[in-house]
């Protein structure tokens, strides 16, 4: 008994000591809350939760691998623990849900003719493939009877569909998809999801600056679930009112319809119907995650602030605007006009992005009434986004003079409600740009007599939008084209009274590709003008960049711009970030909002103090991959595109009514059918990708594929 | 060493630890889901239950034999057990970070792997001399490893097989688990 | 410093309180445990060579035997790690037979013989299997008559080896393991019975029985 | 502490929590001991005897055990009860020592004591634990004996527990007596609880 006492004292002893010294001596530090975690669980070490030990599943559920309730021997106290160590709770961590996904690789095209097996698993085992369906599903509903809280139906395309109210995110239907078609993610990983390059990508999605979806919002337009288009379009860009009607659709560039020779599918109307529709019947509020508890300052309330606001409230942070003008909407309000985007309309828009629970503070300039370190005081970060609202200047003599006026300082006036009287002058817009046509348009609508552009290369070369080029010219506005200003002339009372310029001619290309104009001298000609709007290019002020920024790190470059990760959009400060014209000086209306969402998930992993990075082969922006043309499209024929019904010029050109209008529901969906579903009829399978790579002939002809939809025939 | 190779291929394949003396079987179905973690789970229980049958047959021998206490031999060892895994995993996490991030979170499973205390008192109820023991204990925790990859390969396959609802994971394990027994059965004329 | 004090002082303290705790119930229980394994284990090996002596013994009067055997077992220290039993079948109408334990290296261990003398001949009286951990099915046979009643009889100068390896004894089919770890087991107790024969002889006359340890 | 409280921790192990079903743990004892019905229920008071001993002893000792050396106090305590247990079925119930054989010893591994000792001994009262341990246990017996009664009665054809040496069969389906044999049936009567449980376990 003694001896069994001492032995087992001794033994004791041993073990405390060896323990005490190898815990000093051999200490390694760790995430605190991992070590948290763990002492929470059990410390069985039974291995019921998949995971090799307690430590090894504290360590996954830290690091989101596992859920917080994966201990299976401590039972429901044991997650509670877990979950405020992870600081959220159950049942009201986000909700995971979910939903079939093409990610291509050689899934998307399937064509089954076996009718003994009713399994898609069973299918995927006997014959590897070849099921023709939009997102490579085999339509056996295996997911749906694996479902264990009956989420799933088939849906009457022929593929599941999953209630998002009854799915719990558990899982089970994406392990028993044996494509992986349907898969479980949670709201915030689609909503910061970029494109990557393994996907499934049709050209206009790789294309488009915000990377919406198209081809499934378009889709969704076809069946009529206009509610369901305007989520898809919103899980990319906040703003589709705006999109629908003023973007220069980027995207349209890559349409396959035009490698047939066709016109590119419309992708603003269809985007413009369903927003239109959206404002016309009110919507439930999207889904927001969990708060966070993270504030976030947003200077500048533009499409990019807004769409970065938008997202990170939808993630759960609380986003506080602050801009300068006293109202929100940046160039979207106070550039594009009326007659372009209905104040009314961009209101809205603005509105919902508000309602979310989007804190403003208007009238409020970086520099003038607060500085950074209010911001720091108070914010858990801060993106910087006042967009590029400097103009450049004429670089000639006289640009003084009374009379000469800025592209962006014009076309906000009316906003801001000074009046401008233009009757019967004679007006001279320099600049080939959207914004020297809006200033056109302007003008005109404000009872100008004479409009004329002045443009130093030709038509061809102009950089803003086509249809604003010959709407502009319908309405009555004289083109100058080759011909530059050289000197301003004005009266003894510095009244502008006329415009020397210089006629031009192209030359070689230039670093841009459009070919240099180049002066002809002696060619100088003189024009009686009343004004002359400068709209020949803009760039970020520098007016907020006060000594106090420029000691904490935050550089500038030479165009005023703010230095900052190509990718992440984290400047030299981690807790600032820039995104929009302030990073990439002036851009389209897409660029801001895509650069907006780039942002907001940059802030939302800094705030979780995540690694910024992107995983490998992802596209931050638009980005064409070389193969998407390589494929012949075989049996499709050209369709005529829905032209866009306008007000007659009569009608528009003395007033600032909206121009476009929204095409017939019959005229949209004419025009969405017109969308060859480009990456869901997968014509970038590996397969195909291989036979491209090494020269051999394609297995299958993509037009016998497309000869059987119905869509496009 | 023909008598080596009995104790060798008897631990590895016909008393296997896993299929016919039940040892270990919690690990064996909650880290054979994934032939990574199945292989990790391998390795360590090869490297910890050669050194316990080791450290164990020392205590024995020489603690608690000369001081006839053996009937405390469950306590002294499984305490060892339990010293000598955190122990292991304190030192490999500082010292041997390569090994640890192959090996490391797989050892403290290991403390309530019955295999482990298992082993060890087998070796001393079977009177194995140190060499045997050392040799037996190896070629058993050889044995769980062979089982446990086996059983993950196959339990991969599962992913993409239709079960019925009811025995979907752990039931379908235990009945493959049962199959793989029976095929381990296989073996027994080998001696 | 404090801490760590107090992680040895609790785990030492229960250690040393589970060690006593420990030490007292075996002192309660080892008796009874030793005793059973000796009445569960041993003394059905030596009932068995009894009945292969051909004496009958009725169910009720198994008991009685059984306590008989486990009353009247000596111990006798030939200096090995522990002192050896010694049990004793004595039956009206032939000599008294000494019976004690001895081991062969089995496929699964070692495996425990009882291993009876007549005392008065010296001849093997037979032998019973106590412990093994042999295969089912195989290994286990060398419990049957079949195999153990071979012994009976056999002489001290006999050869306790199975046939293939030159001896008397006919191995069971398919268990050659086994029945080798027996012979061997046998062959172990006759040189411990030649080698002690004194001792064992003076331990069974004197009667006295001891504790074991 | 309200005497429904009491029930609930007890209850849960029995049917909502019981293991080794719904808790996947303590596999080892459940599939090598119950080649018989009465081995099973050997085994489960066993464990039951360790776990509510443990559990209650843990509870008593939960503010004075520091958490750096918690695993191993807890050992410790578990094993003292083990060995209690081991020496006496040596002593009282030598067949049935016999039979579980190495499994008793082995029980300071069943991850059933250890895995409640943490997550339920540590932070509650020794009631409580006691409660939570003998719910536990009791579960863990009735799952045992009767995995050990099915597999006794179609494998041997005897239901030893309630008939005695009376045998059913000439043939029995000596399958389940045998190593593969348990995997099976315990997989089996999982999947059996799982369709009469109608929820399925994890």
């Amino acid at each position: 008994m003694g001896i069994s006492a001492l032995v087992m004292l001794g033994i004791g002893l041993g073990a405390a000591a060896i323990l005490a010294v190898a815990a000093r001596v051999f200490y390694v530090k760790v995430d605190p809350r991992i070590t948290a975690t763990e002492d929470a669980l059990p410390g069985a070490n039974c291995g019921g939760c998949g995971y090799a030990g307690c430590a090894s599943c504290a360590e996954a559920i830290v690091a989101g691998k596992a859920p917080v309730d994966a201990c299976i021997a401590g039972g429901p106290e044991v997650a509670i623990q877990v979950a405020a160590i992870m600081g959220t709770e159950i049942g009201v961590a986000e909700p995971r849900t979910a939903n079939h996904f093409c990610t291509g690789g050689d899934r998307a095209e399937r064509k089954f003719h076996y009718e003994g097996a009713l399994d898609c698993r069973a299918l995927f085992d006997l014959h590897g493939g070849d099921l023709r369906c939009k997102v490579g599903c085999f339509g056996l509903a295996t997911c749906v009877r694996a479902c264990p809280f009956d989420a799933i139906v088939m849906g009457p395309e022929g593929y599941p569909e999953v209630s998002a109210e009854k799915c719990t995110g558990c899982g089970t239907c994406e392990r028993v998809c044996p494509t992986k078609v349907i898969q479980v993610f949670k709201l915030s990983d689609r909503l910061m999801h970029f494109n990557n390059d393994h996907e499934c990508l049709p050209p206009c999605r790789q294309l488009c600056p915000a990377q919406i979806d198209i081809p499934s919002y378009i889709d969704l337009a076809t069946k009529g679930q206009y509610a369901e288009a305007v989520d898809v379009i919103k899980e990319r860009n906040p703003l589709p009112l705006i999109c629908g009607r003023v973007c220069p659709a980027p995207c349209e560039a890559g349409c396959r319809r035009v490698a047939i020779g066709d016109e590119p599918v419309h992708h603003n109307y269809i985007k413009r119907f369903v927003a239109d529709w959206e404002m016309h019947h009110p919507q439930a509020p999207p889904v927001i995650s969990p708060e966070t508890g993270k504030t976030v300052a947003v200077i500048g309330g533009g499409p990019c602030g807004l769409s970065a606001a938008y997202y990170l409230r939808r993630l759960g942070h609380r986003p506080v605007i602050f801009d300068a003008k006293p109202a929100l909407g940046g160039m979207a309000r106070y550039g594009i006009p009326e007659y372009r985007l209905p104040k009314k309309t961009l209101d809205f828009e603005i509105d919902e992005i508000l309602d979310l629970g989007v804190e403003v503070r208007c009238n409020q300039q970086m520099g003038r009434d607060f500085t950074i370190a209010d911001l720091e005081s108070e914010f858990d970060a801060t993106l910087l986004a006042m967009g590029a609202w400097d103009n450049s200047s004429l670089r000639c003599e006289g640009e003084d003079l009374d009379g000469v006026w800025k592209g962006t300082e014009f076309l906000q006036k009316r906003e801001l409600g000074i009046k401008v009287d233009l009757s019967g002058k004679r007006v001279v817009v320099v600049g080939g740009g959207n914004t020297a046509m809006d200033a056109c348009r302007s003008s005109l609508r404000m009872g100008a007599g004479e409009v004329t552009l002045l443009y130093r290369r030709t038509r061809k070369e102009m950089p803003a939008n086509q249809v604003e080029i010959d709407a502009a010219e319908h309405e009555g506005v004289k083109y100058h084209l080759l011909a530059a200003p050289k000197r301003l002339i004005g009266d003894e009372k510095g009244k502008l009274t006329q415009i020397e310029y210089i006629k031009m001619e192209l030359g070689e290309p230039d670093a841009s590709g459009r070919r240099r104009p180049v002066a002809i001298e002696g060619s100088n000609t003189l024009m009686d003008v009343d004004v002359v709007i400068a709209a020949i290019g803009q760039r970020p002020l520098k007016d907020w960049y006060t000594k106090d920024l420029e000691e904490r790190g935050l550089k500038l470059t030479r165009w005023n711009t703010i230095e900052a990760d190509e990718k992440t959009l984290q400047s030299d400060v981690p807790h600032i970030f820039t995104a929009g014209d302030l990073w990439s000086g002036p851009a389209l209306l897409i660029d801001a909002i895509g650069t907006g969402r780039r942002v907001a998930r940059s802030i939302q992993r800094f705030l979780l103090g995540l690694d910024l990075g992107f995983p490998e082969g992802t596209f931050v922006g638009p980005q064409k991959l070389a193969v998407s043309n390589l494929v012949p499209v075989l049996g499709v024929g050209p369709r005529v595109r829905v032209s866009q019904p306008e007000l007659q010029v009569a009608d528009r050109i003395k007033n600032f009514e909206e121009v476009d209008l929204v095409v017939s529901p019959e005229s949209m969906r004419d025009e969405a059918l017109r969308c060859m579903r480009c990456g869901t009829l997968c014509y970038f399978n590996d397969e195909q990708r291989d036979a491209h790579l090494s020269g051999r002939p394609l297995r299958k002809k993509v037009g016998e594929l497309l000869q059987n939809s119905p869509t496009l025939r | 060493m023909n008598h080596t190779m009995e104790l060798v291929i008897g631990a590895i394949f016909i008393n296997n630890i896993l299929l016919a003396k039940f040892l270990g079987n919690c690990p064996f179905l909650g880290v054979s889901k994934k032939m990574e973690t199945a292989v990790g789970m391998a390795g360590a229980v090869v490297f910890v239950l050669t050194l316990a049958g080791m450290i164990t047959w020392l205590v024995e021998h020489y603690l608690l034999a000369p001081f006839g206490i053996e009937y405390i031999r469950t306590m002294a060892f499984i305490l060892i057990i339990a010293t000598l895994v955190q122990f292991v995993e304190l030192f490999l996490r500082k010292s041997i970070p390569a090994l640890y991030q192959a090996l490391g979170i797989f050892l403290p499973l290991i403390t309530t792997n019955c295999a482990v205390l298992g082993v060890a008192i087998i070796n001393i109820q079977e009177g194995y001399d140190l060499f045997d023991a050392i040799v037996f204990s190896a070629a058993s925790a050889a044995g769980f490893g062979l089982a446990l990859v086996l059983f993950a390969g196959i339990r991969e396959r599962f992913e993409t097989i239709r079960v019925p609802k009811q025995i979907e994971g752990t039931g379908i394990g235990l009945v493959t688990a049962g199959l793989l027994a029976l095929s381990f059965f296989a073996f027994k004329g080998m001696i | 410093m404090k801490k760590t004090l107090h992680m040895f002082v609790a785990l030492a303290g229960i250690a040393l309180a589970s060690g006593l705790a420990l030490g007292g119930l075996h002192q309660v229980t080892a008796q009874r445990a030793a005793d059973n394994i000796l009445r569960f284990k041993k003394v059905p090996a030596v009932v068995s060579i009894y009945q292969g002596r051909g004496q009958a013994l009725a169910a009720d009067q198994l008991a009685a035997f059984e306590d008989q055997v486990l009353q009247g077992r000596r111990q006798v220290d030939l200096g090995e790690e522990s002192p050896l039993s010694l049990f004793l079948i004595e039956a009206a109408g032939s000599s008294p037979v000494v019976v004690f334990e001895a081991f062969g290296q089995g496929f699964g261990g070692d495996l425990g013989v009882m291993v009876g003398f007549d005392l008065a001949s010296e001849k093997l009286a037979g032998i019973g299997i106590t412990t093994m951990s042999e295969t089912p099915g195989l290994g286990t046979r060398v419990r049957e008559t079949r195999f153990t009643k071979q012994f009976v009889g056999l002489g001290q100068d006999a050869a306790f080896q199975v046939k293939k390896d030159g001896g008397v004894i006919d191995g069971v089919t398919g268990a050659t393991v086994s029945s080798r770890a027996v012979a061997q087991a046998v062959d172990r107790a006759r040189k411990l019975f030649q080698a002690h024969r004194q001792a064992i002889v003076a331990a069974i006359n004197s009667g006295q029985e001891k504790a074991s340890p | 502490m309200s005497a429904s409280r009491l029930v609930k921790e007890f209850s849960k192990g029995l049917w909502r929590e019981i293991p080794p079903f719904r808790l996947v743990l303590g596999l080892c004892p459940a599939l090598a001991v119950t080649t018989t019905a009465e081995n099973g229920l050997g085994m489960g008071i066993s464990a039951t005897f360790v776990l509510v001993c443990s559990n209650g002893l843990i509870s008593l000792l939960r503010k004075v055990i520091p958490n750096e050396v918690r695993v191993a106090c807890y050992i410790v305590i578990i094993a003292t009860f083990v060995v209690c247990v081991e020496m006496i079925t040596k002593a009282y119930f030598f067949e049935l020592s016999e039979s579980l054989g190495l499994f008793i010893p082995l029980i300071v591994v069943n991850c059933i004591i250890l895995g409640r000792a943490e997550a339920f001994a540590k932070k509650n009262g020794v009631l409580l634990s006691r409660a939570d341990g003998l719910g536990m246990g009791l579960g863990f017996t009735l799952a045992l004996t009767g995995l050990g009664a099915i597999r006794e009665f179609f494998g041997a054809g005897t239901l030893g527990l309630v008939f005695g040496e009376q045998v059913f069969f000439d043939q029995p389906f000596a399958f389940l007596q045998q190593a593969p044999g348990a995997f099976v049936a315990l997989g089996l009567l999982l999947g059996l609880m799982n369709l009469v449980g109608g929820s399925r376990g994890r």
